[in-house]
């Protein structure tokens, strides 16, 4: 009984944290929240007597795509680099 | 690979791979290209002879490779095919001729030949297509070839004129294709023979078989101009004046009506498309046709459109013949696929001539052309008197055995029709002729070219003067045998089988 | 009824908010976070469906572990052509700009099809 | 020694793409036409072999399906086999010469090439639902890559989406691979196909066909899920555009065919046919007429890929509870109509990237008197437009041909106005280049012949396609083998 | 408005999917599958060379699979660096990290690396493998990257394009010698199974490292831009 309870809440929480990762305001919060979702997933695959998934989830799923996310958000929400030879670029592509 | 599989092969391959080569000659090589033209054409007009002399004698030319399951490409030559074919050899020579002359100088020369020859060899298969398929795959490869002659100029007209011309011609292809399929799909794949297929046909075909009759004659009454699908024709008169002599006497035009007589006589069968009630109705259009088109004849100042529309009128001729139930019309109608190339051709060349020399376009500005180009003027007399069918020339034959065949089988209507168009046809020739001859010459020409002595370039003044020869001959020896009428009889004999 | 299935069903869950998210937000990253949200929801549904009645499964682990990578994949390569794209652009979206480049997309405006 | 053609096969791609990886363009340029000739000698083994000795499936690993991934070498499966080596190997010869060595990214144009290879490989062989799956996304991220290498801003965007349509396409693939899982406990098709025609399993909803094929129409790029392709078909490299065209669409209808006709009676439904022909016929009309519209000449063949991608999926219609002939004639047709397309549409790209490098630009005005240079390319170009035509004696009209039989002995004779409105409509913007090119009024002197191989391969290409309909016969006996021995296609 | 429109379709058809997909999975978990794959699994285990059953699968059973999965890990590694600055992956942001995450470095990096060696050890017969310990040292490999070292070897050049393809190539090579062997490919002669699989597993892992550590950092400041094709300039 009290594994089913366990795993409604999971599962619950698994739906909730998808929901924020998507439409949380900031972006960069967006990711902090899909990493919190991606170690929900792995305590799933625990569950689902998947270790080696468990694992592979934490180390990439959660961990690196999650790293790799955080760095691109920084650099999207901050203003464009360089505005100026970026949109050059794009003049001598004309 | 005995000379009865080789000779129609070579017969297509001579202009196909003349076509090839004078894509691949530089411009500026035009002696050559002229030479690879002249060779070729005589070439084929050799072959074509060889084949007429052995289909005289009874021999078969046939060759047949399977393309699809169930679905076989056939080149065949028999007495018609020949008709066709020996036509359109004799006048390709000529009008290749003529084109050398016409187009002196002017530029794309090696665009122009080229599918000038492709054209060719595609109105060659054509002739010897030895089923429907193989007849489409052709008639279609004609309409490509012709559309970079249309519009050659590349001027806006010539551009506009050439899209209407796909737009017509393709459409129809397409009707003609989904005719073909369902053919098909009904009854298998049906090669062209004598008496056609359905002669005994059950009656749940019936409906069927109306309904693609019906679609086979839109798809081909499109190149043959029947009205109303002639719509692309008086403008295609842009093009330079031996690509209209093309479209008009040899290639195109022709195409559509040899389409049609295949389709009535070796598919379905005179008898049988009789049986089916659908010859009456072909009989209405193409008599429509011919009035219709007179009479927008005589309403046009611009000599080549004023020819135009005397085509639409003069091919409904072959189809009106063949509704002719007798021999003796149905042969009637069938040599004027001869006749009418080699007049209207004459037509052509003329006008051509009198547009390159004097710069002439317009009816109004030919008074006293006939004194400054009597050759020329001459040709073109005997032609216009020819298409009125005064004997002893070749329109007469013409109507004198299509009038003769419908009495015979008692359709008097015929030769009401035929009289009225032979007056049509003499209101709006005889006034350009009276014009030539008789009319003094009023403005100067509107721009002048000189050659010497001639009257014209020696290439121009040829052509014409020839195929005027062969009109008069084919109206006074029709009698003779390898005549177009005893050839034209000859078919009826062997292959409508009434 | 197992828990394999309920996990299943939270796959299905899953798939479906990750393909509203995927086609309603403009944003790329924003895209690429419901690409990972429904290859996830996949996942559980294939172990979870497959666990349902013979226990664990290793096929679908496997199976699950190399879609897992391939995710990874695609998405490091995602986020490398973003990072460019606006590098190049100062875009975030696949809105196309205003003096569109490309017929293609400038007459059929909204730039992700469902 | 089959082992052997196998091992050069599934392998030689692989080794090539390490091996010009660690190479320069240059020198990766000589190993890959190395590489090519292999691969044509290989593919063309396997080929004889299969039409010898018929058709077999080839256990991997050694483990027999369902436990390890097996093979499927049937007839249609070499014939497409063999028309990727043609049809790849003109691209790869063709990009070769054509891109320009010193930008230092096109070092890797040459892995990626033959990553993409490998993968289209994998798919024609496939037999294991989730290999297929490795395998689209081998071709998928190797043609995004291809798209974007050295890309402005553009080539970016066109890069971007084709990447979220393709990976959201083959999520709604594996989602259903994952419930065929769960029914069958089985990854094999042919084993899923075997349990079907036992009939020990009654019921089989039928949302699953539904996912894949709409995951694999996705990257097929049917009608309304089509706004992807022309941007990134569009603006890639000519030689790119070619393979994206020829190959990488038809990888993912290839799958979706072999799928439907192995498990659509049990999974499919009428409607479901019914409704993909009805998008296909969508696709077949909007695609012309936008292709009609386009203004750039790429945009004008790119969109014209939308519309001929729309003929394959009359397939689905009539297919689904027809008898075993009309079958046999929609399946020679459609597979006549991925053959002929590939090879015009290489062709068509091949020669419109010459035509872009001789006038120097990618607009159709652009052509404006070009016919009198006689550039052997605008020929090419024509001659695969007579195939999208449907015109004979090209193979696109024997296809059309067949589809025409199909869809009449069937009694669906609606799809006969798809067929004939669709060859005219083609016609409509193939002869608006042609026109183009046609028009005299312009003082272009200044044309730049290209490189006299770069204009001899799309000549080839179309001719190919153009003599199609000839050997027609032929092509579709050595399928026929597959058609006894690998059951379904 | 047409938005607005777009919109509710979108939910619609979402809602649709979750209702017809949540129905289908009901009726398929339903009843059993007709094929037991495990069963079959179980039975050839051992001769698989490994006691861990997924590890047999991923590398043994399905290893075609894997191979195709690596392949397609290199291709994304390819672009990703084809997108890169020439010169160097520097990306001079990272200089510039704060010293929280340089702390952490210095004590995590080394417990990684022995996280990473004990995952790929322990694949044989328990869970773990390749694919955990390559993603623990890529990430391993990410935060001395933020933690500002350079890491030269990153640099796109022979020793990365190496790098990238060596746990490839080894499979691949192992593939084909199989083949010399006679057998099917990828069948390791049952004897060499074991090793050979801990030798793929262990370039695997590097590979699978430098490919994500690659795209992680290349950073796409590429100035050389060419023009769209045809557009002359």
């Amino acid at each position: 009984m009290i594994e089913w309870v366990l795993d409604g809440l999971l599962v619950l929480a698994l739906l909730v944290t998808a929901v924020a990762a998507l439409w949380s305001r900031d972006l960069f919060r967006a990711v902090v929240v899909f990493i919190a979702f991606g170690l929900l997933m792995a305590l799933a695959w625990v569950r689902l007597q998947a270790p080696d998934i468990a694992l592979a989830e934490a180390a990439i799923g959660a961990g690196l795509t999650g790293v790799l996310l955080l760095d691109a958000a920084r650099h999207l929400t901050g203003k464009h680099p360089d505005e100026s030879d970026g949109g050059s670029d794009r003049e001598a592509g004309r | 690979m005995t000379t009865g599989v080789l000779l129609p092969v070579l017969a297509l391959m001579t202009s196909l791979l003349a076509s090839v080569v004078i894509f691949a000659l530089p411009e500026r090589m035009h002696g050559v290209r002229v030479l690879i033209n002249l060779g070729a054409a005589g070439l084929k007009l050799v072959l074509v002879g060889v084949m007429i002399w052995g289909i005289a004698q009874g021999r078969e030319y046939e060759v047949a490779f399977e393309m699809l399951p169930g679905l076989r490409f056939v080149l065949r030559a028999d007495a018609l095919s020949m008709l066709f074919a020996g036509l359109s050899g004799v006048l390709w020579l000529l009008t290749t001729i003529y084109a050398v002359g016409y187009l002196e100088d002017s530029p794309n020369r090696s665009r122009f030949f080229g599918f000038f020859s492709l054209c060719v060899a595609s109105t060659t298969g054509v002739a010897l297509a030895g089923n429907l398929f193989t007849f489409f795959l052709f008639y279609e490869m004609l309409t490509l070839s012709t559309y970079p002659l249309v519009v050659h100029r590349g001027t806006e007209k010539a551009l506009k004129a050439g899209r209407n011309y796909i737009i017509y011609t393709l459409t129809g292809g397409a009707v003609l294709l989904l005719a073909i399929a369902w053919l098909h799909g009904l009854v298998g794949d049906l090669p062209f023979q004598a008496g056609g297929h359905f002669a005994d046909v059950e009656e749940a075909l019936h409906g069927p078989l109306t309904i693609i009759f019906v679609l086979l004659i839109a798809g081909l009454g499109v190149k043959a101009a029947l009205v109303p699908l002639h719509g692309w024709l008086p403008q295609a008169m842009v093009a330079p004046a031996p690509v209209s002599a093309l479209l008009h006497a040899v290639a195109v035009v022709k195409a559509g009506a040899f389409g049609i007589v295949r389709v009535v006589f070796e598919v379905y069968g005179v008898s049988a498309a009789h049986a089916l009630g659908l010859l009456s109705g072909l009989a209405v259009v193409a008599a429509f046709t011919i009035i219709y088109g007179s009479v927008r004849a005589l309403y046009q100042v611009d000599l080549k459109k004023r020819l135009a529309f005397s085509t639409i009128s003069q091919v409904s001729y072959i189809v009106l013949g063949l509704c002719l139930l007798g021999p003796v019309g149905v042969a009637g109608g069938l040599v004027h696929l001869v006749h009418q190339g080699i007049m209207k051709i004459t037509l052509f060349f003329c006008a051509g001539n009198y547009a390159e020399t004097l710069g002439i376009h317009r009816i109004d500005e030919l008074d006293g052309a006939g004194r400054r180009m009597p050759a020329t003027s001459v040709a073109f007399t005997l032609g216009a008197f020819g298409m009125i069918g005064a004997p002893p020339l070749a329109g007469f034959i013409t109507k004198w055995k299509m009038g003769s065949g419908a009495l015979t089988v008692g359709m008097d209507w015929v030769v009401v029709v035929l009289v009225v168009s032979s007056l049509l046809n003499a209101a709006y020739f005889l006034p350009v002729v009276h014009r030539l001859w008789f009319a003094e010459q009023r403005t100067p020409w509107p721009q002048e070219r000189r050659w010497g002595r001639l009257e014209t370039s020696a290439w121009l003044i040829w052509p014409p003067m020839v195929t005027t020869v062969f009109l008069v001959l084919a109206g006074l020896l029709a009698a003779m045998p390898f005549s177009p009428l005893n050839w034209a009889g000859l078919i009826v004999m062997r292959e409508v089988a009434l | 009824m197992t828990p394999s299935l309920l996990y299943a069903f939270a796959g299905v869950g899953l798939c479906t908010i990750g393909l509203y998210g995927f086609v309603r937000l403009a944003h790329l990253l924003r895209k690429l976070l419901a690409f990972n949200l429904i290859g996830s929801g996949v996942f559980l549904v294939m172990v979870g469906l497959a666990q349902h009645h013979n226990g664990p499964d290793p096929v679908p682990q496997a199976l699950v572990l190399t879609g897992i990578v391939v995710a990874i994949a695609a998405t490091a390569l995602a986020v490398v052509l973003i990072r460019r794209y606006f590098h190049l652009s100062g875009q975030t979206t696949l809105a196309e700009p205003a003096r569109g480049n490309d017929e293609g997309a400038s007459q059929s405006g909204e730039d992700r099809q469902r | 020694m089959i082992l052997w053609v196998m091992a050069g096969l599934l392998f030689t791609p692989l080794a090539w793409a390490v091996l010009t990886l660690l190479t320069g363009f240059r020198h990766g340029r000589w190993i890959s036409w190395l590489g090519i000739v292999l691969q044509a000698l290989v593919s063309v083994g396997l080929w004889a072999f299969v039409t010898r000795d018929g058709g077999f499936y080839y256990p991997l690993g050694g483990w027999q399906s369902p436990l390890g991934i097996e093979l499927r070498v049937d007839g249609l499966a070499v014939t497409f086999v063999l028309l990727t080596a043609v049809v790849a190997g003109a691209c790869g010869w063709h990009a070769s010469l054509y891109l320009d060595p010193e930008k230092s990214w096109h070092r890797y144009f040459w892995p990626l090439f033959w990553f993409l290879w490998a993968g289209l490989n994998v798919v024609w062989l496939g037999d294991d639902l989730f290999n297929l799956y490795v395998g689209l996304e081998l071709i998928s991220l190797s043609a995004v890559g291809l798209v974007a290498l050295g890309g402005q801003a553009g080539a970016l965007r066109a890069a971007l989406r084709y990447l979220l349509a393709a990976l959201l396409g083959s999520l709604f693939y594996l989602l259903g691979v994952a419930l065929l899982y769960g029914q069958f406990g089985s990854l094999s098709l042919s084993g899923i196909a075997g349990l079907l025609e036992s009939g020990d399993v009654e019921s089989v909803p039928v949302v699953i066909m539904v996912l894949m094929l709409f995951g694999l129409a996705m990257k097929t790029a049917l009608f309304p899920l089509h706004k992807w392709l022309p941007p990134a078909h569009g603006i890639a490299k000519s030689p790119v555009s070619a393979l994206l065209s020829a190959l990488v669409v038809k990888a993912s209808f290839y799958i979706a065919a072999r799928v439907w006709l192995e498990t659509g009676h049990h999974m499919g439904g009428y409607a479901l046919g019914q409704l993909l022909g009805a998008l296909g016929g969508a696709a077949v009309i909007w695609g012309s007429w936008l292709a009609f519209r386009q203004e750039k000449l790429k945009q004008v063949v790119a969109y014209s890929s939308v519309a001929q991608i729309g003929y394959l999926f009359l397939l689905f219609p009539l297919t689904w509870n027809v008898s075993e002939t009309i079958s046999v004639q929609a399946q020679q047709g459609m597979t006549l109509q991925v053959i002929s397309h590939a090879l015009a549409k290489s062709a068509m790209f091949l020669a419109a990237g010459n035509l872009i490098l001789s006038v120097g630009s990618n607009r159709v005005d652009a052509l404006a008197g070009v016919s009198r240079f006689l550039p052997f390319s605008l020929f090419s170009f024509g001659l695969a437009g007579v195939s999208l035509m449907g015109l004979p004696p090209s193979g696109g009209f024997a296809a059309k041909w067949l589809l025409l039989q199909a869809s009449l002995a069937s009694g669906q004779w609606w799809w006969l106005a798809v067929l004939l409105f669709g060859g005219l409509l083609s016609a409509a913007y193939v002869f608006r280049v042609y026109r183009a090119s046609f028009v005299e009024k312009t003082d272009v002197d200044e044309f730049y012949h290209p490189h006299r191989s770069l204009e001899v391969i799309p000549m080839i290409l179309a001719l190919l396609s153009l003599g199609l309909g000839l050997v027609a016969e032929p092509v579709l006996s050595v399928m026929a083998i597959s058609f006894s021995e690998g059951g379904g296609l | 408005m047409m938005s607005g429109f777009k919109n509710l379709l979108t939910t619609v058809f979402c809602l649709m999917l979750a209702v017809v997909l949540g129905f289908a999975v009901w009726s398929i978990g339903a009843e059993p599958s007709p094929v037991n794959l495990p069963g079959h699994l179980s039975e050839n285990l051992e001769k698989s060379g490994v006691e861990h059953p997924v590890t047999a699968v991923l590398l043994n059973f399905r290893s075609y699979d894997t191979l195709l999965e690596i392949g397609v890990l290199v291709i994304a590694g390819i672009a990703g660096i084809s997108m890169a600055r020439t010169s160097s992956l520097e990306d001079p942001e990272l200089r510039t990290s704060d010293s929280l995450l340089y702390a952490l470095q210095r004590w995590f990096v080394p417990l990684m690396l022995l996280l990473a060696g004990y995952l790929l050890w322990a694949g044989a017969d328990r869970p773990g493998g390749a694919f955990q310990a390559g993603a623990v040292m890529a990430s391993t490999g990410v935060l001395m990257r933020m933690g500002g070292i350079p890491m030269d070897f990153l640099r796109p050049g022979t020793m990365l394009r190496l790098g990238l393809t060596l746990g490839f190539s080894v499979f691949l090579l192992v593939a084909l010698a199989s083949v010399w062997g006679g057998e099917a490919f990828l069948a390791y002669p049952p004897a060499l199974a074991k090793s050979l699989i801990v030798v793929i597993e262990g370039v695997l892992t590097f590979s699978i490292a430098m490919v994500l550590l690659a795209l992680f950092v290349s950073a796409p400041i590429n100035r050389g831009v060419e023009p769209e094709e045809g557009e002359r300039g």
